[in-house]
């Protein structure tokens, strides 16, 4: 615990001094980034510890504000998360060491590591705190921190509208979380984790209305749809290595939210399953709809991202309904897969994101529509995505398989039981569908940008980035591969974690992970079987062109004609097929002028993908609120004589209320 | 020692109304506005013994509300040193209607100022209701002179606005003093003194049907004064036309007086067991302000307009929290304190805003942060304060009042709360970050900041007390020292909540 | 696990090019020609490898290791593929989604290949390819997940959690599975004939004759490979044409005897028959228009939504 | 005795009705004088059995400030003002008087509803502050002139007076010379406030000072 708190205090004070030294932006970086990685490794020794022993570590000290108390636990939930954060901040903040070097003449680079260090420092507290006051303080410090990362480039006018957004939709999702754990400690007089456990709801009437709370207060973070219209706002607008933890880690907060508070509730009943099912499937179907519908890289990964909150969501919700019918089975792989898929799309996202950064870096450009070819310039870069769409789209041997395999082979233990089955089906019909879609788009987003030729002749000349750019990308892409192959020893580790969550004891859950164990054995031994073949191909290969000297050509095409740059599929036109299929959904708006006469003059097609939910539900909202609202405004009208006149209405009135 | 606190600044008052010599003015006020707060303090350290036999007594609530004001007086006397000093005395150009106009002489400003705090001190001293009267009387007066400081229409117009209400206002709670004189009547040619000690010591005899009325005439009459919806109009006038140091004061300290009136007329009720009549009403009014205050901040123009707006919002929680009752008192007294210290720090750093951007229109202002770094950070920490976010003090204040309405199972009201609450805080969000962020347009010839270069400089007098009022707020957010945790439990027990 | 197991995949590597010649035989056979011999298939590989090849300078290493992922991940397949009653070499709970996911994986790197050539024709395929394997894949889990909730496989012994893995499944398609439950396995057995179709680029959905339709999806991806590549491309095509050949032939030749080899001759058996049936409905058909390939395949996923709601309520 | 007090009680009202009455701005001062000699006399007459020096010494000073200096006060500033003779009312005349008769009933009723713990001479006192108060009120939200506003807010100080006067509260004699004092400064700030106005706009009409709004 100590270290714990000593890496928090290193977070703090290097953020201080590099914002003190933001006028050097040398040593801002130096203090930033360094101070960033010392806490990250100094923190990952207790996480790790607690997370293989399963043993708690507790702080307490009394508070001096209402209701709050300065205690602090690491349980191997809390243990868990707090490796995930740490692991993709470090990384994030060596490749932001070198991304932001750009701005150096324009920004504040010590305000960007302040905030990003204090950011760090919150989302461990909110993992590791056990009061609901300390909570909700690291809580909204976490929202605001990262608020100020998102507006760095502040004079950019999108970037404003994104904040603003990113802002509104956070503190709304904050007023719902204040009066959840206002319910959990009812007429309680402290807001500790442990009165929530004791005394709280559970078993009253509340339970449900708390739970539906935790749903649209962690959701809005998680980016549960429809409560995601933040996200494709915010993660593109915020530098990469911001996007990346963003995405990574800090929306995974919202789900740790979620599991924390159902340990409070006690026994869930099916219905809170089955509508974490029913939000599962939405997110995940729908972001990545959208996210096949967009032009801009990080936006596509925001949504992205939606999708993969989605699939998580679909874990818990099975483990929900699991111990809901009282089925351990499916609540150790339920619980087990979520939490397995956030560590992992913690990874690739992060690896996604920082790679998009690579290309924004090279390029400037952030359009899909106008890239290409990169992968002859940036090499590196080009595999190091591949590797993490390859991951995303849940393909073996990688990681993302692992997770999705777990969550599917707990439906399928589900699909026998009576009121489970339907559930059960959904998520498998939906796991695949996503899987498909999933592949479908990050084929797109990988295959157009870095593949073919580039469809605009770039601003400046494209280079290969930095060894200190290249470096944490691989060291993700690593990650993505060792959990792929060495999957069956993670799960059996991940015991303790999963007692934690399911509240089941040790031997049980050996007893039910048994049924997954094995497979994982035999998947790891036949994806690594399927390494070796594909490099005895390789081999075979060579041998059979060496020799020969393969002919060099344009792209043969049939022979149709010479092919050029602008003769390329572009990516709105691979997505069409998909688009059109859901365009009830998507709601894309064209605008199209079409080629007329013999020779005709140029012709244009023009897409855009908006969110449904927030033109269709949140705009309306608002307005309708502030039209209500402006119906007010009469009353000031700047007469004394009404305003008076305001006063003895009041008075009389009421004296009469009284006197009758 | 109370005697001491009341005359000290009226003396330094008239001193200064003799005073011809700038610096001899500023030197009178600084030392005026420490010797205060250092009485205060020791107010605190040894509790000063009653005088005029009760009449004046400093009881818990009063000990908060004179805290707040000295010490935000203070930190607005340190701030006016350098206000003075950048103010140019001559004729000038308004910068919205461009006729010229000059200020009214330093001697009256800095008099009435003195003024000014002797009559708050008073008010919160006093345990007689005549004289609470007077005082919160006199403040009107005394505070009229410094919103007229920029002699020009606009700030005519808002004075005017402001004597004319609140002396109507005023002239009501005197009807409701006579109205408590005549409950307090016993038989002929006896009955209670009008002390909140012997009322609610005898309260059980009072007669209840004059009581009520009394109550609303006083209701009615301090809330004009406090600013509850629909008895706020004055407010934004005065608040958005007077300097922003006085602005500062006004809804920092002068409200709290008009609030701890209204208080105390509740302390008799709830001896004379009518506590619910009062909480009702005050609750009502309450979440009223607080609607209109959240209709007026949507779509507003002038930023010292939406901070006035936003004291009208914060009168209403206070008044809601006190409805609520129970442990919401005690949320009450702490959202007092934060409210006061937030709300001027907001003022002045909007005048530094002002002095620089040389307009209060929200579209004309855009990347403080850059021409401003400092104000800039300030208004947005400001901004964050004000509107209840973590970890600043008003969360927590406004989190006991949420909490203490959930444990009574009034989730409607809570509804109400939280929604107008979110309401203001998207209306506040959009009005300060479109100011604070962007590209800043071309300043007004003559100023010395320049959105070209990265780290421009401000004037430490400018910056110093808002920073230090900010630095207390947020200290308040993460830790609440014993001994004021001990007064405000106090002040709420003297109201019968906690 | 038995060494006999590992005739399956070795037998299927052998054989798998000879299906391409007897589909073409059939369809010659039905135009009135004589046709390519069966083993043209054999040839072409052979020839195929002997070749150098050609690169356009468009492309990069993507485009140059597609093939081999290709033919790697159908091999890896053909591990977890039982033939008839006879279980395959590896069988675990939830193979099934890893065979899936395998051909995914080939989908994958096909698709990047294509798009590495940055010609407009294969960008066209390989959309179309991606799109309809999103209605491929859950029509093709579920019919298999149908199949398993039957209930016979219980039977089977070795196999933990049999209903949930290929070999198990597979083991329970007896007769008597067929007698009490014909319905859900004639659903099943479609909707896998659909995504077979589908998946292998066959009539209706697709043509593999021709190479400058607008309209093609496999064979417009694969126009830019040539020598090795081009023949591990043909190999790989021609090991799904099996894998799917056995899952189908699997459910249509319910022969259980418990005996490993008796029971893969008869699914081989009916392995070597379906090419017939392909080749008969590629010249008694026409090709679909492209927009209703999309509804075609859906129903397959009716089909197999209906048979596992059917299996589970009933 | 009680004669007495009803017919000085029916004049003050009739002194009202006047005031919302008449269309000159001088007479209406005048009246407003008049008012404040009455009041004066007021508790002289409601309690004569306690003409103890404080209660004397109060109705000299409540003549001479309400009688005599506020009056002279507001005629001076008039006349400073170039300002036009007539009240110019938002509400006309008739339409005024007729809402006064109303707040009359209103007023009655309300006395009749707060009974006073020790009955005066007679009951007609709390409805006529009531009363007073009310059309002061009217005053000020009727009519257009900074000036006539102040002459409301003196009739609304009158009201106050007659209730706390005619029950001659047992209080200090502090307080009364403090909220005394206060009316003064009061009415002495508008004072100048008109001045300024009357500098600044070349008018007192208030109905123009409506700049700041919304």
């Amino acid at each position: 615990m100590r270290l714990i708190l000593f890496s928090l205090m290193i977070f703090c004070f290097s953020g201080i001094c590099s914002f003190f030294f933001g006028k050097n932006p040398r040593v801002a970086n130096m203090m930033g980034a360094g101070g960033t990685v010392m806490g990250a490794l100094i923190g990952l020794v207790p996480a790790s510890i607690v997370l293989w022993t399963g043993r708690i570590a507790e702080f307490q000290r009394s508070w001096q504000i209402p209701y709050g108390s300065f205690s602090l636990k690491l349980d191997a939930l809390s243990a868990f998360f707090l490796l995930t954060i740490l692991i993709l901040s470090a990384i994030a903040a060596i490749y932001g060491c070198t991304y932001l070097w750009d701005y150096r003449n324009r920004k504040n680079l010590g305000a960007s590591w302040f905030f990003f260090n204090i950011l760090v420092a919150s989302m461990v507290m909110v993992v590791i705190s056990h009061n609901g006051m300390l909570f909700l303080m690291a809580w909204e410090i976490m929202s605001l921190s990262s608020f100020f990362l998102v507006t760095f480039e502040d004079e950019i006018k999108s970037v404003r509208q994104a904040g603003w957004i990113y802002l509104i939709a956070t503190h709304i999702g904050t007023a719902f979380l204040f009066v959840l754990f206002i319910l959990l400690a009812h007429r309680c007089s402290s807001l500790d984790f442990t009165h929530f456990i004791a005394s709280g709801v559970n078993g009253t009437s509340l339970t449900g209305t708390a739970f539906l709370l935790a749903v649209i207060g962690f959701g809005t973070k998680a980016g549960f749809m429809p409560f995601h219209v933040w996200l494709p706002e915010a993660h593109p607008a915020a530098p990469s290595h911001v996007s990346a933890v963003m995405s990574g880690v800090m929306i995974k907060t919202g789900i740790y939210g979620l599991f924390r508070t159902l340990s409070f509730l006690g026994r869930p009943e099916p219905w809170w399953g089955w509508l974490l099912i029913a939000v599962g499937l939405t997110s995940g179907i729908l972001g990545v709809l959208f996210a096949l519908a967009q032009h801009d890289l990080k936006r596509l990964l925001a949504y992205s991202s939606v999708e993969n909150i989605g699939i998580i969501t679909l874990g818990l919700g099975l483990g929900v309904l699991g111990l809901a019918v009282n089925q351990p089975v499916l609540a150790v792989l339920g619980f087990g897969g979520s939490l397995l898929h956030v560590l992992n799309h913690a990874l690739f996202k992060g690896l996604l994101f920082l790679g998009a950064g690579a290309v924004l870096h090279a390029t400037g450009v952030r359009n899909i529509e106008q890239l290409g070819g990169l992968i002859r310039h940036m090499p590196w870069t080009g595999t190091l995505f591949l590797i993490g769409s390859f991951a995303i789209c849940g393909l073996p041997p990688l990681n993302g398989f692992i997770s999705e395999f777990l969550i599917f082979v707990g439906a399928f233990m589900g699909m026998g039981l009576s009121d489970v089955s339907l559930s059960s089906i959904g998520v498998i019909a939906g796991l695949a569908a996503i899987g498909g879609l999933a592949a479908a788009c990050f084929t797109k987003a990988f295959g157009i940008v870095f593949l073919g030729e580039p469809r605009c002749t770039p601003a400046l000349p494209v280079h290969e980035i930095s060894w200190s750019m290249r470096l944490p990308m691989l060291l993700l892409a690593l990650g993505c591969l060792g959990i792929g192959l060495l999957s069956p020893w993670i799960i059996s580790a991940m015991n303790p974690l999963i007692g934690n969550v399911t509240g089941l004891l040790i031997n049980d859950i050996d007893v039910h992970l048994a049924v997954i164990v094995l497979p994982l054995q035999r998947i790891t031994a036949l994806s690594c079987f399927f390494v070796l073949i594909l490099a005895s191909l390789i081999l075979l290969r060579r041998h059979l062109l060496s020799g020969k000297i393969p002919g060099q050509s344009c792209t043969w095409d049939c022979g149709f004609l010479r092919p050029t740059a602008r003769m390329q599929y572009t990516a709105s036109s691979y997505a069409q097929p998909i688009t059109t299929m859901f365009g009830f959904f998507l709601q894309t708006r064209q605008t199209i002028h079409a080629p007329e006469g013999l020779f005709p003059a140029r012709a244009s097609l023009h897409t855009h993908t908006d969110d449904v939910f927030l033109k269709r539900l949140f705009h309306p909202l608002f307005h309708g609120i502030h039209r209500l609202l402006l119906r007010l405004h009469w009353l000031q009208q700047g007469r004394v004589q009404i305003y008076v006149l305001y006063v003895a209405v009041t008075l009389l009135s009421l004296l009469i209320w009284n006197l009758r | 020692m109370i005697l001491a606190l009341i005359f000290l600044p009226i003396a330094a008052a008239l001193a200064v109304f003799g005073l011809k010599s700038a610096t001899a003015i500023r030197v009178v006020l600084t030392t005026a506005a420490i010797g205060h707060a250092v009485l205060t303090v020791l107010a605190w350290i040894l509790p000063p013994a009653p005088v005029m036999d009760g009449w004046l007594l400093l009881d818990a609530p009063g000990l908060l509300f004179l805290s707040i004001t000295s010490a935000l007086f203070a930190m607005v006397s340190l701030y006016v040193l350098g206000y003075l000093q950048r103010e140019n005395w001559g004729k000038r150009q308004d910068f919205q209607e461009d006729f010229l106009f000059t200020n009214s002489r330093e001697s009256a400003f800095v008099g009435c100022l003195l003024l000014f705090l002797a009559m708050m001190t008073l008010v919160t001293v006093s345990q007689h209701f005549g004289l609470i009267w007077v005082a919160v009387e006199a403040t009107t007066l005394a505070s009229a002179p410094l919103i007229y400081f920029h002699r020009h229409r606009r700030s005519l117009e808002a004075t005017w606005k402001y004597i004319m209400i609140c002396s109507v206002g005023i002239a009501l709670a005197l009807l409701g003093n006579f109205f408590l004189a005549v409950a307090a009547t016993l038989a002929e040619n006896d009955h209670v003194p009008m002390l909140v000690s012997s009322l609610t010591a005898k309260a059980s005899l009072l007669h209840v049907p004059w009581l009520k009325a009394a109550f609303l005439f006083l209701l009615v009459g301090y809330g004009t004064k406090l600013g509850l919806a629909p008895m706020h109009t004055w407010l934004p006038d005065a608040h958005s036309e007077s300097p922003s140091v006085i602005s500062a004061l006004l809804s920092g300290a002068l409200l709290n007086c008009a609030f701890l009136a209204i208080l105390r007329i509740q302390q008799v009720l709830l001896a004379a067991g009518l506590s619910l009549f009062g909480q009702n009403l005050l609750l009502g009014f309450g979440l009223f302000s607080m609607i209109v205050a959240a209709a007026f901040m949507l779509r507003q123009l002038d930023f010292k307009r939406m901070l006035a707006y936003s004291s009208v919002e914060h009168v209403g929680i206070l008044s809601l929290a006190v409805g609520l009752g129970a442990n919401a008192g005690y949320g009450a007294m702490l959202h007092a304190v934060n409210h006061s210290l937030t709300k001027g720090m907001l003022f002045l750093v909007a005048g530094n805003i002002l002095a620089v951007y040389q307009t209060k229109s929200i579209r004309e202002v855009r990347g403080v942060t850059r021409v401003l770094p400092f104000s800039g950070a300030l208004w947005v920490m400001g901004f964050l304060a004000i509107t209840g976010s973590p970890p600043f003090g008003t969360f927590l204040s406004e989190l006991v009042i949420l909490k203490s309405a959930l444990d009574q199972g009034r989730f409607v009201i809570a509804a109400a709360y939280l929604l107008i609450l979110c309401i203001i805080f998207v209306a506040m969000a959009s009005v300060v970050l479109s100011m604070a962020q962007g590209e800043p347009g071309e300043l007004p010839a003559g100023s010395r900041n320049h959105p070209s270069l990265l780290f421009p400089r401000e004037s430490l007098l400018a910056v110093i007390p808002p920073l230090l009022l900010g630095v207390a707020v947020l200290v308040l957010g993460i830790y609440i020292p014993p001994f004021l945790q001990h007064v405000l439990e106090q002040a709420a027990r003297t109201f019968g909540m906690v | 696990m038995k060494m006999i197991f590992i005739l399956h995949p070795l037998g299927a590597l052998l054989l798998s090019p000879l299906l391409l010649g007897i589909v073409n035989r059939t369809k010659a056979f039905f135009a009135g020609r004589k046709g390519l011999p069966l083993l043209q298939a054999y040839y072409d590989l052979a020839r195929l490898f002997q070749k150098s090849a050609v690169y356009s300078r468009t492309t990069s290493w993507v485009f140059r290791a597609g093939p081999m992922v290709g033919l790697a991940a159908a091999m890896t397949a053909l591990l977890v593929l039982p033939i008839g009653g006879g279980a395959a070499c590896l069988n675990f709970t939830g193979d099934l989604i890893f065979l899936i996911y395998l051909l995914g994986v080939m989908r994958f790197f096909t698709v990047v290949a294509a798009l590495d050539t940055g010609s407009a024709f294969e960008g066209m395929g390989a959309s179309r390819e991606v799109q309809f394997s999103i209605l491929a894949e859950p029509a093709l889990l579920l019919s298999l997940l149908a199949m398993g909730e039957i209930g016979e496989s219980a039977i089977d012994s070795g196999i933990p959690l049999p209903h949930l893995s290929l070999s198990g499944i597979y083991a329970g398609l007896s007769f008597s599975a067929w007698m009490h439950s014909g319905t859900v396995l004639l659903l099943a057995a479609s909707a896998l004939f659909i995504v077979l179709l589908t998946e292998n680029a066959r009539i209706p959905v697709d043509d593999p004759n021709t190479h400058l339709e607008l309209t093609m999806i496999h064979e417009v991806m694969v126009l830019d490979h040539s020598g090795p590549d081009f023949a591990m491309i043909l190999y790989s095509s021609a090991i799904k044409l099996w894998i799917f050949g056995a899952l189908l032939a699997g459910i249509l030749v319910p022969v259980r005897s418990g005996d490993f080899l008796l029971d893969g001759a008869a699914t081989l058996g009916g392995i070597f028959l379906l090419p017939i049936g392909i080749g008969v409905i590629e010249s008694s058909m026409a090709r679909l228009r492209l927009l209703r390939v999309p509804q075609l395949l859906s129903g397959a996923g009716v089909l197999a939504i209906l048979a596992i709601v059917l299996v589970l309520k009933g | 005795m009680e004669l007495w007090i009803d017919a000085l009680i029916v004049l003050l009202i009739l002194t009202n009705l006047k005031l919302i009455g008449s269309s000159r701005l001088s007479a209406c001062i005048r009246i407003v004088a008049l008012q404040g000699v009455l009041l004066g006399i007021l508790p002289g007459l409601v309690n004569p059995d306690q003409m103890t020096l404080r209660a004397i010494l109060l109705s000299a000073i409540t003549i001479v400030f309400k009688g005599m200096v506020f009056p002279w006060l507001l005629l001076r500033s008039m006349r400073t003002s170039s300002v036009r003779r007539e009240m110019e009312p938002f509400i006309g005349y008739s339409t005024s008087m007729l809402i006064s008769v109303g707040l009359l009933a209103l007023a009655m009723w309300m006395g009749g509803r707060l009974p006073l713990p020790i009955p005066l001479k007679s009951p007609l006192v709390v409805p006529l502050s009531l009363f007073t108060i009310m059309v002061g009120l009217l005053a000020i939200v009727s009519r257009k002139k900074a000036l006539s506003q102040v002459l409301g807010y003196l009739v609304m100080e009158n009201g106050i007076y007659a209730f706390g006067l005619a029950l001659a509260l047992k209080e200090p004699l502090l307080v009364e010379l403090g909220t005394l004092l206060d009316v003064f400064m009061a009415v002495f700030v508008m004072g100048i406030a008109i001045f300024h106005i009357n500098r600044e706009f070349d008018h007192i009409d208030t109905d123009l000072l409506s700049a700041l709004k919304g």
